[in-house]
């Protein structure tokens, strides 16, 4: 038990973290409404599923800083598709559109293995590869996301338990928590922890590697996805995402370097930047200062989580 | 009337775009009608303004104005705020909503006029360097369908580099001087607005300067009135815009809404080889201004504040 | 007709760019047998094992298993096929808990707990993660892996130089009731008394190729170590100083019933200057904390420390740098840049303090360099990264940079492990040589033989009390184990 | 030893020649594609824009050392630009030069601070410092839209002048330069950079205070990218309040073509500055290819990694 709470501890803290700024954003905006809870869910959903891969390329002891770019083909790729589609060609487009996304995340993987060149040189290469890609499917945004998509993340199922959230939770545990549970994902987190160590135990490190960033392409795939759901349309130039993963991921306590760290707290992380976000524009910060708070808040709790870790160390 | 009124802009730490804001605060603080402006103010995609346009009407705005990321991705939240009654306006570039009431600067136009000022100019024949903006961008798409017409009104005109600047000056003065060293003659430049970094690489390598098109950028304009033997053209797209979205939003607030769902602000071109473009010019120049912000401060017939006003960029309630 | 042999290897040869680890190298095991491999530090041991075992692919050679020729291209492969290694680094994963690493190796968890148990670990939990537990039991735990998977070959890389001393006597009861039991064993040790105990053969290696086989009797070990070296030792050990010839005066260190966490109680003793004083203790008597707490890593719970009269208090081992104590610990991958070169190493300590910020004058440095690499006879053929060169050789770099920046005090944590004869029959005269220059030593080994061949004399240490002292002449091995496991209850402290 | 062992050791020995090597390469391409390229003009200019490149790419090459980043340097040098250009106007050239290093400073140091005593991964936290700076930037603009800005020019002198041929930014970059290679090998700061990055806890074990070594590195690193930040609003004399952020990325690209890794222990400055100028050279080379911008994009990547797996196959002992 006690065990459990140590390894659990930052989770735990995140969740206390999320709880708290509940209570303030309640406090902030009094008539804050399950529909506010809705809409930062699918503010969330891009954000969600790009930390998930992320998490997954940093555990395997790499990083990805493609996703974005990734995420860009994936959105581009399903919008230009989909256009004028019927519903059972855009299921096929989904399908497909998450094939390239576990395709191009391999191709990532495997270059990593075959040129030995670091992974942080690779995929940064790679982040222009795919951004050229998504600009020659789609020069300017356009393209359109077969409208029941487009529906499928709006709404709750219940009060308070939007669809976009449900669909962040069951796309990210369906795909992770079968690998999670199998030997490939103690691979992925051995392969991370001590390579040398791994290969001895009889470890396939190479496709071990490329299966971590095929399941990265793949997570970039649904929120590229996700992202052309919620704008209606494709974008071949690559968001804000990259950054925002690693942050997340890093908050969420993956630890860069490589097998720490699991993908519950990345997403609760994701979470709590996005209700940050929002809780400065319900309280009309003035957006100059809202970067500083933006700022002050990721260092801040990242700060208060060392120095925690530290003392508790220390007794 | 105390309304509360949202922003939401997806680009920051850019010249054009900060004027936009600060001719949006002015417009609310001069029309007195504002109580307070919620603005979302960051660099992002249009995931990222659909988030800030959900969040504004969390907020309970009664008005939102937006220059938008792109035409058509954000008409989900803009329904959703016409549905809640919620005035929303967008400025500077359409969209594609119904609900919506667009304020912009014709963007096709403004590719067009500068190039064929630019063609006319070399004569209608000769080769130009045709430096856009972003790739990917709605706006530069807008800006080359314009470029492409003039261009089929001039067979004769070859372009000889096409280039993104991605509207950043470095990146633009890096491909000028880069151009020039090829060595490859050509006879004018048409940029999407990086411009007086493009007077300056010819200066400083000391190239025979070419006609030069670009915007009304106050480095811009101030080259075109005093560098020796630069003949160039600054084609307007004033970021005061904004300020003309706002107040065209309070006036639906206060039941006046404008003929037109869809007003275009026409650009204007000033060539500073012509008595009335270089009139222009000197009333507009301002060397006191970021050299980054567009001269045309105020939209007349919309913006009612002052110069003073745009420039201390306070909002109702500040100082 | 002799049975055929399980393993045979001939010819074997690798090179890792300009180093050749291996040129011609052979060796036949059979059931049944134990066979120790031999060689000095760099001679290619380790290297050997890891092409037996897949993990390094070999240029040229042919290795025999069973009669016919083996494909063996990965550990995997190599544990499918009964070859099972116990590598000279620990090889599980740190991060992950010890339930999920045998998962990870496929290891059956009931035989694996057997075999801990065997070996002397009496509670193991399998949800710990592994990079929290002592080196010395994941060393055990290595073995316990490797014994679950039912090998039919099984070779041990210095899997006991680690290990306190009760410990290496259940793995070789172990080893050697399964070489009984028809397993063949391959053995690297660079000690003797574990060679003669268990052994049936050795076949000696030097600079990478085979030199000869030859079976364990008494009165081999000379010839092996000729084998090994090429020449004959002759070692001229100094004998340790009765009570009378020490100085006697003011003490360098004093500690006084020093506490910390569950593992170290109450220890006490005096270091003198000129002395080298042992300390023995079985695995987890809480030296590890006591040494901790002598170079700065952490401060004790209780008791006090004095440096030359005065109370010190560490609370980085700048600290204890600066009050002159100098440590070589015992777990070298705490203690090496890995991907650093031998030079950089051995000139850290030398450059590491603020105030030494500036300019580094790379003459000087580079001549005390090139004198620690020449005293301790570093391989330095591999010397751009410290990675690369041979497990001993990285110990001995360990070492190296404190002669480097020359020594007060020293805390030697085991500081031969690993390391071959002839280095061995150096180092020990150079720690006696330190003494006589005034340095003040305090020497944990695993080794009860290094007590009368180092120390003048050796505090015991059980259940984190001193039990007892002991003068070096009169350190027999088993009045050391006594001692060691209790069964002597003279209170100690000096 | 075979001849070719023995230059395959060399390479290893000495890993900026391969990198120097594709560089050339590099600029043969573009030679051969653009006939005449080669002139003294365009090779002042790469120099001078490889320049700012590889002073920010300092800032990296140094953090990652130890393991670490710095993404607050395209902010800290655009923040210097801007603080200064403003200033001039006001308080004149050298007192707006010192003032603008001091937001430079601080924010290195307060990089510092969180990485030394509370543990924060240098990733995370200068991400967040420069969040912070840019909201600090945005703030402060507020209050000089009206004092106009000037590039003074002994900046402009520096950043755009050529002196027999050579750019006068080599004035500042030749000794800058000369002293980070003397510094990363050759004393103790630069030693425990390496020993930190390379097993934190052997360095404490030698006596390095890992705390002091982060202060002042990240602080130096912060100087160091406001530096970068005034040589570069000198060359391009537009000051602006996203000047340099669009170079955060090529620095770290310069650095790690370059050889250095941001697991720590591993690179050297020379690497990262060949890293800079291929990076440069690649720009060139894309201008003046005439095709879609996907396919300039793309291939700019592609070359990348061409170029970096040939560079691994070299030195890969
Ligand atoms: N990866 C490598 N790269 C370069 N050289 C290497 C590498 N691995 C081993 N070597 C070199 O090969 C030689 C043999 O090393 P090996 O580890 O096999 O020695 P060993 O006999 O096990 O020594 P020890 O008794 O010290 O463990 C050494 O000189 C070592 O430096
Ligand atoms: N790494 C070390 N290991 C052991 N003793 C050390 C170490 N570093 C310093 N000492 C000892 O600690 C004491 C104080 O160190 P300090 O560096 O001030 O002395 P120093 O050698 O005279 O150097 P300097 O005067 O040049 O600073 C000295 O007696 C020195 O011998
Ligand atoms: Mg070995
Ligand atoms: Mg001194």
């Amino acid at each position: 038990m006690i065990r459990v709470l140590r390894n659990q501890a930052w989770v735990l803290g995140l969740v206390g973290l999320l709880f708290a700024l509940a209570l303030v954003t309640k406090a902030i905006q009094p008539t804050y409404s399950a529909s506010g809870f809705e809409s930062l869910a699918r503010a969330a959903l891009p954000f969600a599923f790009a930390t998930a891969g992320m998490a997954v390329a940093i555990l395997v002891g790499g990083i990805d800083l493609s996703v974005a770019s990734m995420m860009a083909v994936a959105s581009v790729t399903a919008a230009v598709l989909m256009e004028g589609a019927g519903v059972g060609t855009s299921i096929g487009v989904v399908f497909l559109v998450l094939g390239i996304g576990l395709a191009m995340g391999a191709i990532n993987g495997a270059l990593i293995v075959v040129t030995k060149v670091p992974d942080i040189v690779v995929t940064l290469a790679m982040l222009y590869v795919w951004e050229g890609v998504a600009l020659l499917i789609l020069n300017a945004p356009g393209g359109q996301v077969a409208p029941w998509l487009q529906q499928l993340i709006r709404g709750s199922v219940l009060p308070w338990v939007p669809n976009a959230l449900i669909l962040a939770v069951v796309g990210v545990a369906i795909v992770w928590v079968p690998i999670r549970r199998s030997k490939l994902g103690l691979a992925i987190y051995a392969v991370g922890s001590d390579p040398l160590a791994a290969y001895r135990s009889g470890v396939n490190i190479a496709g071990t590697r490329i299966a971590a960033y095929a399941i990265c392409g793949l997570f970039s795939a649904m929120g590229g996805l996700t992202l052309a759901m919620s704008t209606g349309i494709g974008e071949p130039i690559p968001g804000p995402y990259l950054l925002a993963a690693v942050a997340a991921a890093v908050l969420g306590g993956v630890v860069l370097g490589g097998g720490i760290g699991g993908l519950v707290g990345p997403l609760l992380a994701v979470l709590i930047l996005r209700l940050v976000r929002q809780d400065l524009t319900l309280a009309s910060v003035d957006p100059n200062v809202t970067t500083i708070v933006e700022g002050t808040i990721m260092v801040g709790v990242v700060m208060l989580g060392g120095i925690l870790a530290l003392r508790s160390r220390r007794s | 009337q105390d309304y509360t009124m949202g922003i939401s802009n997806t680009v920051q730490g850019n010249g054009w775009r900060e004027e936009m804001i600060c001719a949006m605060k002015a417009q609310a603080a001069d029309s007195g009608m504002v109580e307070s402006l919620n603005i979302a103010h960051r660099n992002t995609d249009a995931a990222g303004q659909l988030e800030d346009l959900r969040n504004l009407i969390e907020a309970g705005v009664d008005a939102i104005v937006l220059n938008p990321a792109s035409p058509d991705a954000l008409n989900s939240a803009i329904e959703e705020a016409a549905e809640r009654d919620i005035v929303v306006v967008a400025v500077d570039q359409g969209v594609g909503a119904e609900a919506a009431y667009v304020v912009s600067n014709n963007q096709e136009e403004y590719g067009y006029i500068g190039a064929k000022w630019l063609f006319e100019e070399l004569g209608g024949s000769g080769d130009v360097v045709y430096m856009r903006g972003a790739a990917g961008a709605a706006a530069d798409d807008d800006r080359n369908a314009g470029f492409q017409r003039a261009l089929e009104e001039h067979p004769d005109i070859n372009v000889v580099h096409e280039v993104f600047t991605g509207w950043q000056q470095d990146q633009g003065k890096q491909q000028i001087l880069d151009f020039i060293s090829t060595g490859i003659p050509f006879d004018g430049v048409w940029t999407s607005g990086i411009d007086n970094v493009i007077v300056d690489a010819f200066l400083e390598s000391g190239t025979p300067l070419v006609p030069i098109v670009g915007a009304d950028n106050a480095g811009f304009v101030q080259q075109l009135a005093t560098v020796d033997g630069l003949v160039g053209a600054a084609v307007t797209n004033p970021g005061s815009i904004g300020g003309a979205g706002v107040a065209v939003a309070l006036d639906i607030l206060e039941g006046n809404p404008p003929e037109d769902r869809i007003v275009l602000v026409q650009p204007e071109i000033w060539a500073n080889n012509t008595e009335e473009g270089m009139a222009n010019i000197e009333a507009a120049q301002n060397p006191n201004l970021d050299p980054e912000w567009p001269v045309s401060v105020t939209i007349p017939g919309f913006t009612t504040y002052t110069m003073e006003e745009i420039i201390a960029c306070n909002g109702p309630g500040e100082s | 007709m002799t049975p055929q042999p399980v393993l045979d290897a001939s010819g074997v040869a690798k090179r890792f760019g300009a180093v050749t680890a291996l040129s011609d190298a052979a060796l036949t095991v059979h059931a049944g047998e134990v066979v120790a491999l031999m060689g000095a530090n760099g001679a290619g041991k380790s290297t050997f094992v890891k092409i037996l075992t897949g993990a390094l692919k070999r240029d040229a050679g042919t290795v025999r298993i069973d009669g016919t020729d083996s494909t063996i291209s990965s550990p995997a492969a190599a544990r499918r096929a009964g070859i099972v290694p116990v590598y000279q680094e620990p090889a599980l994963i740190p991060d992950l808990t010890v339930r999920d690493n045998l998962r990870l190796g496929d290891t059956p968890v009931d035989p694996f707990l057997h075999w801990t148990r065997e070996l002397g670990i009496e509670s193991l939990d399998l949800s710990e993660t592994a990079g929290r537990l002592p080196l010395a039991t994941l060393r055990i735990l290595d073995l316990a892996r490797a014994l679950a998977a039912e090998p039919k070959v099984l070779m041990l890389d210095e899997m006991t130089a680690a290990l306190p001393t009760n410990l290496v006597e259940r793995v070789l009861k172990t080893v050697r009731y399964q070489a009984d039991n028809g397993i063949a064993v391959i053995y690297i040790s660079h000690r003797f008394t574990e060679i003669a105990q268990l052994c049936d053969r050795a076949s000696v290696l030097r600079d990478g190729h085979t030199v000869g086989d030859v079976p364990i009797e008494p009165g081999v070990e000379d010839r092996i170590v000729e084998m090994m070296l090429g020449t004959a030792l002759t070692s001229s050990e100094p004998a340790p100083r009765g009570a009378e010839a020490r100085p006697a005066g003011k003490p360098r260190l004093r500690a006084r019933g020093l506490a910390a966490g569950t593992a170290l109680e109450d220890v006490s003793f005096d270091l003198h200057p000129g002395e080298v004083l042992g300390v023995v203790a079985l695995e987890g008597q809480g030296q590890d904390e006591l040494f901790d707490i002598l170079a700065g890593f952490r401060p004790a719970d209780r008791g006090t420390l004095e440096v030359d009269g005065a109370p010190r208090r560490f609370r980085h081992p700048a600290d204890a740098i600066a009050a002159g104590l100098t440590y070589v610990p015992g777990d070298r991958a705490h203690a090496l840049l890995a991907g650093r070169s031998v030079r950089e190493n051995i000139a850290l300590p030398l450059t590491a303090r603020m105030g030494r910020w500036g300019p580094i004058g790379m003459r000087a440095e580079a001549e005390k360099v090139a004198a620690a690499i020449e005293r301790l006879q570093i391989d330095t053929r591999a010397q751009g990264e410290v990675q690369r060169l041979s497990g001993g050789n990285q110990q001995k770099v360990t070492i190296g940079r404190w002669l480097a920046k020359g020594v007060e005090t020293l805390l030697l944590f085991d500081p031969t492990r690993g390391i071959d004869v002839r280095t061995k029959g150096q180092i020990y005269p150079l720690v006696r040589e330190l003494a006589d220059q005034g340095a003040a030593v305090l020497f944990y080994t695993s080794e009860l033989e290094e007590v009368r061949r180092a120390c003048d004399r050796a505090v015991v240490i059980f259940k984190g009390r001193v039990v007892e002292v002991i003068e070096a002449a009169e350190a027999t091995d088993e009045r050391l184990m006594r001692a060691a496991y209790g069964l002597q209850t003279s209170e100690g402290a000096a | 030893m075979s001849a070719l062992a023995r230059i395959g050791r060399f390479l290893g020995d000495n890993p900026v020649i391969p990198l120097l090597i594709l560089l050339a390469l590099l600029v043969g391409v573009l030679e051969f594609m653009r006939p005449g390229i080669l002139n003294e003009r365009w090779i002042g200019n790469t120099v001078k824009f490889a320049i700012p490149l590889a002073m920010l790419a300092a800032c990296q090459t140094f953090t990652m050392y130890t393991g670490g980043i710095d993404l607050s340097a395209g902010v800290v040098a655009t923040v210097s630009a801007f603080v200064m250009a403003t200033l001039v106007p006001v308080v004149g050239t050298g007192p707006a030069i010192l003032l603008a290093l001091i937001p430079a400073l601080l924010i290195g140091l307060v990089n510092g601070i969180g990485v030394a005593f509370a543990n924060v991964h240098p990733l995370i936290m200068s991400l967040g410092t420069g969040l912070i700076g840019t909201g600090c930037l945005q703030v402060y603009q507020r209050f000089v839209i009206a004092t106009g800005s000037e590039v003074p020019p002994f900046l402009t002198w520096l950043g755009t002048g050529v002196t027999w041929g050579f750019p006068n930014s080599l004035l500042i970059f030749v000794p800058f330069a000369a002293l980070l290679i003397y510094a990363q090998s050759r004393t103790g700061f630069g030693r425990a950079l390496y020993a930190i990055g390379s097993n934190k806890e052997a360095a404490r074990l030698s006596g390095v205070r890992a705390w002091q070594v982060y202060l002042l590195l990240y602080t130096l690193s912060g100087l160091v990218a406001g530096i970068a930040g005034l040589l570069y609003v000198g060359l391009i004399r537009a000051p602006s309040l996203s000047l340099v952020n669009p170079l955060l990325l090529p620095s770290v690209a310069a650095a790690v073509i370059g050889g250095t890794s941001i697991f720590g222990g591993r690179g050297s400055y020379a690497g990262t500055i060949v890293g800079a100028l291929i990076l440069r050279v690649l720009d060139t080379l894309l201008t003046l290819m005439r095709m879609p911008e996907g396919m300039r994009v793309l291939l700019f990547g592609l070359i990348i990694l061409v170029v970096t797996a040939i560079y691994v196959r070299l030195t890969d002992r």
